[in-house]
């Protein structure tokens, strides 16, 4: 089972995520977090988990666990 | 008593090596010694001078800078000129007489003696190693140490400074300015 | 054990592998290219660094990287090429970096001659040199043993103090040769804990300045007060009860001291203090001086008299309730003893006007 | 295959850079990197002056940092790299600015006597922490802060392509250039980088990998316009990919 965990408090509304995704499954909220960037959501039915948003992340906001069971990845 | 003699000359002429060699001389008789060089950006052909001071027995040298010679050997007409003033009254000159000349009246305090150094160097060798010769008139006339003694230590210090081959010719310089007649 | 006649030049180089230097950095330049040459021939030999440089503005870096790994590290040059490290050193302050510098003066500004012997760049050693708060260990000496003999504990201070070391000397120092005794070869040392070694840790000392400016500057102050309080160094004679003080350091001072014990056999009430350290200044001599003193004589060998004003300072630290006069006498040209005598006959005639 | 994308550990989380700046993105591959390495305390980064600071100075990442002067950073990891035990990872991290312009002579010949060190430079073409002014890495006709009418080569010269300047000149263990602009770059700059820090801990030499990089608030656009910027005009420019694979250190005797 797939998990996303999004910390969107370090969000900066670059959109790059939602520039790259494939899938179309990344999109601006209304809500602003405390820095005053707009943050984002992914939407989890069109996810499939490919880690391009994660790639391209300069905040380190997205973290996929598609694996929920495996290790963190590179450890 | 601090004694110092001072080699001076153009650079190539083996100023700093003879005030060198001069210096281990004096540390191998388990004196204090200082020796200074003083040279011209040119490697070779600038005006070059060497001083060595000791001292026995040991004993605090307090300025190792060149002071009141009281031996100079003048490899050119200039280091006669430029350093005269400031040697000792009665300080022995050794005067390279083939490279220029001197006049004696103009130093009556000094005690010049004309030396066909390289003349002499070359007999027996090389005019290289005039420096040695004027050594070895010097300790003659001042006594300061002996004959066999200075040319143990002239080989204890070209083996030093891993240049044997020097030691031969250096030594019949020494002996043949040691043995000079006027 | 007997002496050996060692140019300055190589028993600094053979002394500073002694004490366990392991990285030099280096570019040629008289008076310190033999010291360079000898370090490249034999450091490797005792497993450790030798880098030719590109040019005099990165050694420090150099030296600050290896510095930071917790190696001694060594440098030396001559007064245009420090001027170019002035800059390294002071950014070795902003991570308390200790390193060793030996730095043969020339004489005069630019590129300097080498003719004669120099003091000319005491005003800047003493200073720092760079920008920024932070003061270097400087220290003067006046023969070829005492240099050995520095070089031998500098690491250890540098690491003490986490402050870059100067060793402070003139031209002569370098080119002349003298009888030495050299001390024995070091065990290697441990690395202090803060130096790097891959893992993380706070090593710039700054970050606390940010969570408490307070306590980063009173660190700071506790480190270079300890500094002052105990590495003063100097060689002083005849203070009790003399009437004027000659102060001069290096070779100067040698001369200086001479003439000084000459003057004393001839029953002249005169003493001499020989800053072995220039900075911290050896104020603890001056406190030594008899308080009856009538005046304190500055020589050196520079046209604008450098150290008068420390000389001056440091008499009236000493003598707080008075004004201590100090009479100053520098030009650029050694001077021999018998012109000390003079200098201090004239003082002591009222022919000279004491200038501060 | 199912494979688990998560913040690698040294990153704390804190990040002062700008919103869409391409150090961000070459930071955190660094971290993934010292992570699947297993490097995260076996690393020291030397960093430059310039934007390339606040990697150290603002906690951005938990790992053993230090930075000196302007442009004296490869000057520092030489005295590390000569130093520090074997088999800690030596970075060199700074900007075109610092590496090409104040720092050309440290860059250069740090490389030249071949110490083994990974030096990383930033490419974002322009000076970033100062504000925006023309480095030598700006391209013809670009706008900085100081070249308004666009870069003149007539009168600044032209833009710097340092690896292939070198390329094939000294013996450097490995000369790349990658980019953070889109996804299937990064991933080849991580591999650029992965194969660098090997070189590295074999003691091959001196590897140098520059990365094309976005700075969006110098210029003045949306993350997204700068980065189809870096795309299409710095991309077709300075050439990506591996420009010089040297020999290991063992095989140089001919060079």
């Amino acid at each position: 089972m797939k998990k996303i965990i999004l910390s969107t408090e370090r969000c900066k509304a670059c959109e790059y995520c939602i520039h790259f995704c494939p899938k179309n499954a990344i999109g601006l909220t209304s809500n602003f977090n405390s820095k005053g960037y707009k943050t984002i959501a992914i939407d989890e039915v069109k996810c499939i988990g490919c880690g391009i948003c994660y790639t391209m992340c300069p905040d380190s906001v997205i973290e996929i666990l598609n694996d929920a069971n495996k290790g963190v990845a590179g450890r | 008593m601090i004694k110092e003699i001072l080699f001076s000359g153009f650079g190539g002429q083996g100023i700093v090596t003879g005030a060198l060699c001069m210096a281990h001389i004096c540390i191998q008789d388990g004196m204090d010694v200082t020796n200074m060089p003083q040279y011209g950006a040119e490697q070779r052909g600038g005006a070059a001078s060497s001083d060595t001071k000791f001292v026995a027995p040991p004993g605090e040298i307090y300025d190792p800078r060149m002071e009141h010679p009281d031996v100079l050997i003048a490899l050119t007409e200039h280091a006669l000129a430029h350093h005269a003033k400031v040697l000792k009254k009665d300080a022995i000159v050794l005067f390279n007489t083939d490279m220029g000349t001197y006049d004696p009246s103009k130093y009556p305090n000094l005690k010049i003696y004309g030396v066909p150094c390289l003349a002499i160097g070359d007999s027996v060798g090389t005019s290289k190693s005039a420096n040695f010769v004027m050594m070895g008139l010097a300790m003659k006339l001042t006594g300061w140490f002996t004959r066999d003694f200075c040319v143990e230590q002239i080989e204890g210090y070209f083996r030093q400074e891993h240049r044997e081959k020097l030691i031969d010719v250096n030594i019949r310089a020494f002996d043949a300015g040691y043995n000079y007649t006027f | 054990m007997t002496k050996e006649l060692w140019k300055g030049d190589y028993a600094y180089a053979e002394c500073a592998i002694r004490a366990g230097c392991r990285l030099f950095a280096g570019y040629p330049i008289t008076p310190t290219t033999e010291l360079m040459e000898y370090v490249a021939t034999h450091l490797p030999q005792a497993g450790g660094h030798c880098i030719i440089a590109e040019n005099e503005a990165n050694i420090p870096y150099i030296l600050n990287g290896a510095a930071a790994c917790g190696t001694y590290a060594f440098t030396t040059s001559s007064a245009p090429g420090t001027t170019l490290m002035q800059e390294g050193i002071a950014w070795a302050s902003k991570y308390d970096i200790p390193a060793v510098l030996l730095h043969s003066q020339r004489y005069g500004g630019a590129t300097g001659t080498l003719h004669g012997e120099g003091q000319t760049d005491y005003k800047r050693d003493v200073a720092g040199g760079g920008h920024g708060d932070y003061h270097t260990i400087v220290f003067a000496p006046a023969s070829v043993q005492e240099c050995v003999d520095m070089l031998y504990i500098s690491w250890e201070l540098a690491y003490k103090y986490r402050i870059w070391v100067v060793i402070h000397v003139g031209r002569s120092l370098c080119h002349m040769y003298e009888a030495i005794e050299l001390p024995p070869a070091k065990s290697t040392h441990t690395k202090p804990e803060w130096c790097l070694n891959g893992k993380y840790h706070l090593f710039d000392p700054m970050c606390e300045l940010l969570d408490d400016p307070t306590a980063y500057v009173k660190a700071q102050q506790e480190r270079y007060n300890a500094v002052i309080d105990n590495e003063q160094r100097w060689e002083a004679g005849y203070l009790e009860d003399a009437d004027y003080v000659i102060v001069a350091y290096g070779i100067p001072g040698r001369v200086v001291k001479k003439a000084v014990q000459d003057m004393r056999a001839a029953g002249e009430k005169v003493g001499f203090i020989r800053p072995v350290t220039i900075w911290p200044y050896p104020q603890k001599a001056f406190d030594m001086v008899s308080k009856k003193v009538k005046g304190f004589l500055s020589m050196e060998i520079n046209d604008l008299g450098q150290m008068k004003k420390d000389v001056a300072l440091s008499a009236k630290l000493a003598n707080r309730d008075r004004n201590v006069l100090v009479y100053a006498f520098y030009r650029g040209e050694y001077f021999s003893t018998e012109e000390v005598k003079e200098f201090y006959g004239r003082v002591k005639n009222g022919q000279f006007e004491a200038e501060l | 295959m199912a494979k688990n994308y998560t913040t690698p550990t040294v990153i704390t989380g804190k990040n002062t850079y700008c919103n869409g700046c391409g150090h961000s993105i070459v930071i955190k591959t660094i971290c993934q990197l010292l992570d699947e390495m297993n490097l995260q305390e076996k690393c020291v980064i030397v960093h430059g002056v310039g934007c390339c600071t606040m990697l150290g100075l603002n906690g951005i990442v938990k790992l053993s940092t230090m930075h000196f002067s302007h442009g004296k950073t490869m000057a520092a990891a030489t005295g590390v790299a000569r130093c520090i035990d074997d088999g800690v990872l030596v970075i060199g991290y700074h900007g075109d600015g610092d590496a090409y312009n104040i720092g050309f002579s440290e860059t250069f010949n740090a490389g030249y006597r071949n110490e083994n060190v990974v030096d990383i430079v930033i490419n974002n073409s322009l000076y970033g922490m100062t504000g925006g002014q023309m480095s030598h890495t700006t391209l013809i006709g670009e706008w900085t802060e100081n070249t308004p009418e666009g870069r003149d080569p007539e009168v600044t010269g032209y833009p710097l392509r340092f690896p292939e300047m070198v390329k094939n000149a000294l013996p450097h263990a490995f000369l790349a250039r990658g980019g953070v602009f889109n996804p299937t770059e990064v991933r080849k700059t991580k591999a650029l980088l992965k194969h660098a820090f090997e070189r590295q801990l074999s003691r091959d030499g001196y590897s140098l990998v520059e990365i094309l990089s976005m700075c969006p608030t110098n210029a003045h656009k949306t993350p997204l316009e700068v980065r189809q910027w870096v795309e299409d005009e710095m991309g077709a420019y300075y050439k990506l990919g591996v420009i010089q694979e040297g020999a290991s250190r063992g095989l140089i005797e001919n060079f």
